[in-house]
């Protein structure tokens, strides 16, 4: 019962609540706020296998930018109070099933009888940046031209869609 | 690899055009000769090889297969400018920005078309599929149209996210993205590779509306603008076939039995839905939409059978499909009213508009002598090779298709045997030659496939 | 710890973000189980990255670099999610332009 | 290449009528078409066996190896005749009807003419199908644009009803193309194919309920009737007079050779099928009071007879059946003629509402009665050398069969006789005033009857075209 | 000899010009036409007759029919002396009969005038070919040839319904003859490869089993019933005189319906060796003549007294058929062809005068006005009751005789057969002729033309004498001059015929003695009773209704086969066909239809709906790939 261990029950624990909670809040300010709480505890994970550079950058991306855009628009739309009227009984049970149920399938279907072991963190430090840029920017510099690309149709749609104005 | 770079120079290029034309047809010429630019260069690339040689370091790599499917496209959205650059027009004040997106999404469609890597897949399909939300919400004031952009995207991300599950358990299984990487050879197969090919599959099997994956399509299809469904329904659909079909050609040679069972369910279940929910539809563009659920029926069986017949057959399903449903649609972008009634007595005020749209509704029916019959035969002909043991699954699929005899035949009727007045908008002599050009070039497939084939090889 | 504990992990956060996804109906709080779900997706990639890593490091010790692909793959998604994001948002905004209302099943002119 | 004339001729034919606008140029376009078509046909039919003119064949679609290959045999010879002499006929009886859009009208019956003869003539299984299909097409165009009242719901009926057929067939030819020896869709490939009695049984009834609606035996005739009667009469001659014959074509050149075995073994079943639908249609006809319905269940008869006859591997029902295509062809065109006269003038179709019309127009009482007679088989008439031989040959197929089937030729003559007297004979009618033949109708009737009779009592020559074909798959027709 | 072919050619050269040119022609040309092709036809079959007396039967053979691999059906004609005589009855009684209709049909127009005799020289034409093929093809060409003709000269007058329906009946019930005709080709066919006659009988004996030729002339028999109006197919003949008189003359009294005897005659060697057959013959033949013979006693009009009475000669045919007695049955054709053409000539011409009045209630006193049709009929009645020295004596003599030898008791039943004819045959002159005039007053009818009269004449003589050709061994021995001329055509039957020993002349004696005696005392009651008007128009009741309503046959039929066939056919036309598999058809596109709109309701539009359903689908494909062993 090694510190890492305890660190991966305790984050898995944390995560896993707090995503529940991000899909049972009424309001949808709280849910950004442990949608965050999420990001924390995978990021969390992220260092417990020597991904510490990803780990930043979830911090940095998700939890700072994407979740602060999401607050963002709630807050402009001012959804923060509970209007969101619920789904028929019926629906919502079977979806909630439904849900369930894949999780089940899945495990059940990936279960390998003699899983190989992850060695503990810190063995290593290819995780760490130098080793990230290189990579990106030798073999996997066409994906990260092209997702150029991806950006700049997605600002155009951004601007196209809501301009004001027509 | 030419498409890929130039589709996004030109796109830049289009913003630009935007910025310096203030008319909006001078920016359609624009868009069309650039397109046409696009066609060459990749014809170029088929003949010569590509303009600036880049070390993809393998993430990409063309063959004559998939630049003939790319060339196909390329036409297609040829023809497709052609025909509907006014509607394009028509549809909002951002018309350059509208044609940059088709071109990023060309960009997409080249990637999706040449991948080897799974990286590029995902990167792939989200260039094209990013743009296309946007085009569908691009009738902001419709609220059909935004809808429908809202479905598609919630729905679109959903199988993303499915889509990047699979690959993280494929790279879990093989510990690379690489196609060429799939090492199933040792038993027992990984579970983990199955269930990531399975999700990969689902994703995909989304992005092509193949039931049960394709609740999407009809609303998203009929809330778009009448236009980009055009676009959707052909170019992007045949574009992710052929990322599918290369997902799985190299791959699932080895767990043959089962895929094929669960394709063929998938095939059944779509030809089934596809077709007989048509049967009943009251509006014309959404019965095109079911349509092309059952259409993509067909074109499934070439993943199937990756055979000889499948290559051929979905380069020739490719064209015919697309050019009968530009043609198609770009009547239907001309008509006051989409319904069926809408079509009444279209023959009479429109002689030369409703041949045209005959021959495009023949060849969706599969009918000799049009396009649709070969591609169809194909189809057929190379699940068939591997021996009679799906013959239900045949037997089902020629049942399904002589019910779509049933609804696109009910568009001819409507346009040739019930009086109606029928009431079309801005036909010009020249949309009306180049229906007929494209009809003509339908029966020039129909007859002769050879035509377009040949082009397979050497 | 054996590797199914993270493909376990993955698959639950997974499965919470489905089911968020069914549940609820503001569009945003089912954009964001989406991402819920990609989360899922990086920390399953995270982890098998690690695993192939130190497979390969038994192979041959001097590659560094081996199974780094899977967090570029991880830094790809989080790309393709900011992306994603800032158009869904822009959809949701446009919706609540025109209806003043993020419900999902609020538009529901599409049907059969 | 004179073959490729006899698809191509209709064909340029159509396009250049499609193109015209004046009526009667339309029709003499036709009408000389036609005529030419006739003329190279006769040549054909006098040149001698083996000659090489007699087959045509390029390649098609070489990467598959299909071939646009045609080959004119006995058979073949038969049903191109039939169908040249019919259009001739045809044309000439409804030179006077007028149509809405007579352009298109007629470009749609040369188009039906050139994909017929493509199906007679076709000798490569894809071609064949691309045929088949395409004869089908400006059909339903033509009953629906033209026809009756409910004419669109009847011709969709009948459109999806025989194309639910074909492409329950066309898996077939597939399969048989897998099985080829050389990977082909050429005849001869294809009489070569070996099957396991489990893919025979599929695809030999795959293929033989494709024919059969088209024929239409029972009981896939539920199409015919209602088509019969609300399509132009002109069209439900081609219809009923050469594209029936489609169908029975079929069995002979792709049925029988290719499926040897089986379609002997099955052979009773179909046999069995075709007699209950004589007696059948023979029965509901003679309870008909519409003239046209009474004129499509007495042809479900006829057809039934020929389509035994084809399945009982005997020699003289064989040759009766090759012989009968013909003589039903002509013998239901002239009835049609005379039937479409009647309906022009006097807009009945009821027979209990016509009658003494031998008062009126005693010409056309005469031919009606000449082709009616004929049409039950009188003797000298054509009809009656074909009925005959098929009946021997069903007689040593089976006795009873043979009587079962004989009593047909008595109910024949219940309906026929019940139709000519209900329709010509009684008190003269005052409700309408009926002129007689005009002289086009006099000479396309006075052609039937004229092939009626030297086809009746010097059948000889057309027994031999068929005899070649006989040779041909003798090795399986005759056991 | 040579010539025989054309004579079947001469009616239809007058058919063709007659039925083209029938607007431009003049009754007197149509008339000349008509009668004169017939006439010549009846010169050169007399030379034929002279030459085939000399001995020689020819075969002509014209042209290949159908010819199929081994199976040669050329088109041949065959003349011998059987052909011989029936080219001389048929021609010759058919030439008088042309003339007569000149007279009889006058008051029809020209074109109907025209139209008349081309159907009656078609009818020749096809008579003559039935008689002169020389195989059972041609000869059924002809078998359907008559039966078109007398369907159309039945339903000459078109205008009626009745007529129109009497002729449809007459030609279906020959149909279904026809059909038992062609069972018996084909199974001859498979039997013996050909249909000559000459290749047929050749090869009999020889090893043919006697189902075979027992089926083939069952078969026979049913067409030749159906022809000749035996039972069970003979109700068309009385609707058949809805025809004109000389038709009914012609064809169903001289000629047609005697087909049928000609067909088993030609055929004689096959039914020899059928002894069943034989037998079964010879009943029919005899029940028929019994039934037809009562229901004449009760009949009223005058030509269905005749059309029964013709019914019941054919009849004793069949009886002489099926005794073997082949050369009495075709003698009694040709004597039954003289007196019967006479007698319905003779009806003719009273009809004529009384303006075609045919109840004889109406008749009566003719004798005065109608002196020559009444001397003419006294001897064509003496002829067929069969009193020495008329022909109907001789001929009927011989039929009895062979009966009495075969089986006294067939004998017995002839001789009640015979006195009935006698009685009805008297009854029938006595209402006409005798007694007092019971129609209408004020008109007085008069004898008809020359062209009538004399045809009625020749015929008078001709029954009066016709018998002479074959006086029977008992008065003269071989004066019998038609045996010595028939006897090459049977000579083969008799070696396989059962021999019965004839009975002694002095039975021979007292049988004619007897039975001449109770004919002629029939004959006076007859007159006797009939002669006045109370007898004549009283209304029968009890047997007599039953026998005036002809058994109630016709509506047995009609029960029992026309009503159940309608019955069915509006089954299958109303149920299986529509609501069944056309409903079963359509039923399809309509599941279709409706599984679209069900269908339809999964497109909820609604985007939870759409993930969960896809969701449920993933779970599904999971359970299907892993826990599904392949």
């Amino acid at each position: 019962m090694n510190i890492s261990l305890i660190a991966f029950w305790f984050l898995s624990a944390l995560a896993v609540f707090s995503s529940l909670m991000v899909i049972t809040r009424k309001n949808p300010v709280y849910s950004v706020l442990y949608l965050i709480l999420t990001f924390f505890a995978i990021s969390g994970h992220y260092i417990l296998m020597n991904a510490q550079f990803l780990a930043i950058v979830n911090l940095i991306v998700y939890a700072g930018a994407i979740m602060v855009l999401f607050l963002f628009v709630l807050m402009l739309m001012n959804l923060n109070k509970e209007t969101e009227q619920q789904k028929n009984k019926y629906l919502l049970w079977s979806s909630a099933i439904a849900g369930g149920m894949l999780m089940i399938v899945l495990i059940a279907a990936l279960d390998t009888p003699y899983p190989q072991m992850l060695e503990k963190p810190g063995a290593g430090n290819f995780g760490m940046i130098q080793n990230l840029g290189k990579a990106l920017f030798t073999e996997y510099v066409v994906p990260f031209e092209l997702s150029s690309i991806l950006f700049l149709s997605a600002m155009v749609g951004a601007v196209v869609i809501s301009k004001k104005g027509d | 690899m030419n498409l890929i770079i130039f589709g996004g120079l030109l796109g830049v290029l289009m913003m630009f055009a935007g910025i310096l034309l203030k008319d909006k047809r001078q920016v359609s010429m624009v868009a069309l000769l650039l397109m046409v630019a696009l066609a060459v260069l990749n014809a170029w690339e088929m003949n010569h090889g590509p303009v600036f040689h880049v070390n993809t370091a393998d993430m990409l790599a063309t063959s004559r297969f998939n630049l003939l499917l790319n060339e196909i496209m390329l036409g297609a959205c040829v023809i497709y400018f052609l025909l509907s650059g006014r509607d394009i027009e028509k549809v909002g004040n951002y018309v350059a920005e509208y044609y940059a997106l088709i071109f990023f999404i060309f960009t997409g469609v080249g990637i999706a078309t040449s991948y080897t890597n799974l990286l590029m897949l995902f990167l792939g399909i989200e260039i094209i599929s990013i743009p296309l939300y946007i085009l569908t919400g691009a009738d902001k004031r419709n609220l059909k149209s935004v809808e429908a952009a809202l479905k598609y995207f919630l729905m679109g991300s959903f199988s993303t996210g499915i889509m990047l599950m699979g690959i993280a358990l494929i790279y879990g299984a093989g510990g690379s993205f690489l196609l060429s990487k799939f090492n199933l050879q040792f038993t027992p197969i990984s579970y983990n590779l199955v269930g990531g090919l399975l999700l990969i599959l689902v994703s995909m099997a989304f992005k092509v509306s193949a039931v049960p994956f394709h609740f999407w399509t009809p609303d998203v299809y009929d809330g778009a603008p009448t236009v980009f469904t055009s676009f959707m329904a052909t170019i992007v659909k045949v574009a992710a076939f052929v990322a599918f079909i290369k997902l799985f050609e190299g791959s699932y040679g080895i767990i043959q039995e089962k895929w094929q069972l669960v394709i063929s369910i998938i095939i059944a279940l779509t030809l089934l839905i596809g077709n007989i929910t048509a049967v009943f539809q009251q509006s014309v563009k959404r019965m095109l939409a079911y349509s092309s659920i059952a259409q993509a029926g067909f074109m499934l069986f070439a993943l199937f059978a990756f055979n000889f017949w499948a290559r051929e057959g979905i380069v020739l399903y490719a064209a015919a499909y697309s050019l009968a449903t530009i043609g198609m649609f770009a009547v239907l972008a001309r008509m006051e009213d989409f319904s069926f009634e809408g079509f009444n007595g279209f023959a009479k005020k429109e002689p030369v508009v409703a041949f045209a749209a005959t021959i495009f509704l023949l060849s969706l029916a599969g009918i000799p002598i049009t396009a649709g019959f070969f591609s169809k035969y194909y189809m057929v002909a190379s699940a068939l090779a591997g021996g009679g043991k799906y013959l239900w699954l045949l037997v089902l699929a020629m049942l399904c298709a002589s019910v779509s005899v049933y609804y696109y035949f009910r568009v001819i009727q409507a346009m040739y045997f019930k009086t109606g007045d029928a009431v079309a908008h801005a036909v010009t002599p020249a949309f009306k030659y180049l229906l007929v050009a494209v009809a003509a070039l339908v029966i020039i497939l129909g007859v002769m496939p050879q035509a377009l084939l040949q082009y397979l090889y050497f | 710890m054996p590797i199914n504990y993270y493909l376990f992990l993955a698959i639950i956060i997974f499965s919470i973000g489905v089911t968020g996804v069914l549940t609820r109906r503001n569009a945003i709080i089912v954009f964001m189980s989406i991402e819920l779900m990609l989360n899922a997706a990086n920390l399953l990639l995270v982890a098998f990255s690690k695993l192939v890593h130190q497979r390969m490091a038994v192979v041959e010790p001097t590659n560094l670099m081996a199974g780094i692909d899977g967090q570029l793959f991880v830094f790809f998604i989080m790309v393709v999610a900011a992306a994603e994001v800032s158009v869904g948002l822009a959809i949701i905004v446009m919706m609540y332009r025109n209806v003043h209302n993020v419900d999902i099943n609020f538009l529901n002119r599409l049907k059969n | 290449m004179i073959l490729v004339s006899f698809i191509f001729l209709p064909l340029i034919a159509a396009l250049i009528s499609f193109g015209i606008k004046q009526e009667s140029v339309a029709k003499t376009v036709s009408l000389l078409a036609s005529l030419a078509v006739l003329g190279i046909v006769a040549y054909e039919l006098t040149l001698p066996a083996g000659s090489s003119a007699l087959q045509y064949s390029r390649i098609w679609l070489g990467s598959i190896n299909s071939n646009f290959s045609l080959l004119l045999d006995g058979p073949a010879k038969i049903t191109t005749l039939l169908t040249a002499v019919s259009f001739v006929v045809i044309f000439l009886a409804t030179w006077k009807n007028s149509y809405a859009d007579v352009n298109q009208y007629y470009g749609l019956m040369l188009l039906t003419m050139s994909g017929l003869m493509g199906v007679f003539l076709a000798s490569d299984a894809l071609l064949f199908y691309f045929f088949w299909e395409l004869a089908l097409v400006p059909v339903y165009f033509l009953c629906s644009k033209w026809g009756g009242e409910k004419r669109i719901p009847v011709t969709f009926k009948f459109f999806i009803y025989t194309f639910v057929g074909s492409v329950l067939m066309l898996i077939g030819i597939i399969y048989l193309y897998n099985k080829t020896p050389d990977q082909s869709f050429a005849w001869k490939s294809f009489k070569a194919v070996v099957l396991i009695n489990k893919e025979q049984l599929y695809f030999f009834w795959f293929f033989f309920v494709a024919f059969a609606i088209k024929m239409p035996i029972f009981p896939f005739h539920t199409w015919q009737p209602d088509t019969y009667e609300t399509a132009p009469t002109s069209t439900t001659m081609v219809l009923s007079g050469i594209m029936v014959k489609m169908g029975l074509f079929a069995v002979i050149r792709w049925l029988l050779p290719v499926f040897p075995e089986m379609s002997s073994k099955m052979g009773n079943i179909v046999v069995v099928l075709s007699i209950i639908g004589i007696i059948y249609a023979s029965l509901i006809a003679i309870r008909q009071d519409n003239i046209k319905r009474l004129i499509a269940y007495s042809s479900i008869a006829h057809i039934g007879l020929m389509n035994a006859a084809l399945f009982l591997h005997n020699g003289y029902a064989y040759n009766g059946a090759l012989l009968q295509f013909f003589n039903h062809g002509i013998n239901i065109i002239g009835l049609w003629i005379v039937v479409d006269i009647i309906e022009q003038q006097t807009g009945i179709r009821k027979m209990s509402e016509l009658g003494g019309l031998a008062h009126q127009a005693p010409r056309l009482a005469i031919m009606l009665v000449v082709v009616a007679l004929a049409n039950i088989a009188l003797p000298l008439t054509n009809a009656f050398v074909g009925e005959f031989l098929m009946f021997t040959g069903l007689f040593q197929y089976n006795v009873w069969y043979a009587v079962v089937a004989g009593i047909s030729i008595i109910l024949a003559a219940v309906y026929t006789l019940g139709m000519i007297q209900k329709v010509l004979y009684g008190e003269k009618n005052e409700r309408f005033a009926v002129k007689d033949l005009m002289p086009l109708q006099s000479l396309a009737l006075l052609l039937i009857v004229a092939m009626i009779f030297i086809a009746g009592v010097f059948p000889k020559p057309m027994l031999e075209l068929g005899q070649a074909g006989v040779k041909a798959i003798s090795a399986v027709v005759m056991k | 000899m040579k010539l025989a072919p054309i004579i079947p050619l001469l009616p239809l050269a007058g058919f063709l010009i007659n039925g083209l040119l029938r607007n431009k022609l003049s009754k007197a040309l149509t008339g000349i036409i008509g009668s004169g092709v017939v006439l010549i036809a009846f010169v050169l079959s007399f030379l034929v007759f002279n030459s085939v007396k000399a001995g020689n039967t020819q075969i002509f053979n014209l042209f290949d029919f159908i010819s199929i691999g081994n199976l040669k059906i050329p088109f041949e004609f065959q003349v011998d002396s059987l052909t011989a005589v029936f080219l001389l009855i048929i021609t010759g009684v058919g030439f008088l009969i042309h003339v007569y209709s000149t007279a009889y049909m006058h008051e029809e127009d020209e074109p109907n005038f025209a139209r008349y005799f081309s159907y009656l020289n078609l009818f020749v034409f096809s008579m003559l070919l039935l008689v002169m093929g020389g195989n059972y093809v041609v000869m059924f060409i002809g078998w359907e040839g008559v039966g078109l003709c007398s369907y159309l000269l039945i339903g000459y007058w078109f205008t009626n319904t009745e007529y129109n329906i009497a002729a449809k009946k007459a030609f279906i019930m020959n149909r279904i003859g026809d059909l038992g005709f062609l069972i018996a080709v084909f199974w001859m066919i498979q039997v013996f490869g050909t249909t000559s006659f000459s290749a047929v009988f050749t090869q009999l004996p020889g090893n043919i089993s006697t189902t075979a030729i027992t089926g083939i002339t069952l078969c026979l028999l049913i067409g030749a019933t159906g022809k000749s109006a035996q039972i069970p197919l003979y109700t068309w003949l009385p609707d058949a005189m809805a025809g004109p008189t000389p038709v009914s003359a012609l064809i169903h009294a001289a000629t047609m319906v005697t087909a049928g005897i000609y067909m088993i005659a030609r055929s004689n060697l096959l039914y020899v060796l059928a002894p069943a057959s034989m037998h079964v013959v010879a009943i029919v033949g005899l029940a028929t003549a019994l039934l037809a013979a009562t229901i004449a006693l009760k009949q009223n009009d005058i030509k269905k007294v005749l059309a029964y009475s013709t019914v019941s000669q054919l009849g004793y045919m069949f009886l002489g058929l099926g005794v073997g007695a082949f050369t009495g049955a075709v003698f009694h054709v040709m004597t039954h062809a003289f007196f019967k053409a006479l007698l319905f000539l003779g009806a003719g011409s009273v009809i004529h005068a009384m303006h075609h009045q045919q109840d004889m209630r109406f008749y009566g006193g003719l004798k005065k006005m109608l002196p020559i049709t009444h001397a003419t009929m006294l001897i064509g009645c003496l002829a067929i009751a069969g009193i020495p020295p008329f022909s109907g004596f001789f001929s009927k003599d011989e039929i009895l005789a062979h009966a009495f030898e075969a089986n006294p008791v067939y004998y017995i039943l002839g001789v009640i057969g015979a006195l009935m004819t006698a009685f009805y045959m008297f009854r029938l002159y006595a209402m006409t002729f005798l007694g007092q005039n019971r129609g209408d007053a004020h008109h007085t009818p008069h004898e008809s033309p020359k062209a009538m009269t004399v045809p009625l004449i020749v015929l008078a003589v001709l029954s009066a004498i016709g018998g002479l050709v074959g006086i029977p061994e008992l008065f003269k021995p071989n004066a019998h001059k038609l045996s010595d001329f028939l006897a090459p055509v049977f000579e083969d039957a008799n070696q396989y015929m059962a021999h019965h020993e004839a009975p002694a002349h002095s039975t021979e004696w007292m049988m004619i003695g007897v039975s001449t005696f109770l004919i002629v005392v029939v004959i006076f009651v007859a007159i006797k009773r009939f002669s006045n008007a109370a007898n004549a128009t009283k209304e029968a009741e009890g047997v007599g209704k039953f026998l005036e309503n002809k058994w109630y046959v016709d509506e047995l039929y009609d029960a029992m086969i026309a009503k159940p066939l309608m019955a069915l056919g509006s089954f299958f036309n109303a149920v299986v066909e529509k609501s069944g598999i056309d409903r079963l058809v359509n039923g399809v596109g309509k599941a279709v239809q409706f599984s679209s709109r069900q269908l339809r309701l999964l497109q909820s539009g609604n985007v939870g709906g759409y993930l969960l359903m896809m969701v449920i689908a993933i779970i599904l494909l999971i359970r299907l790939v892993f826990y599904l062993k392949m």
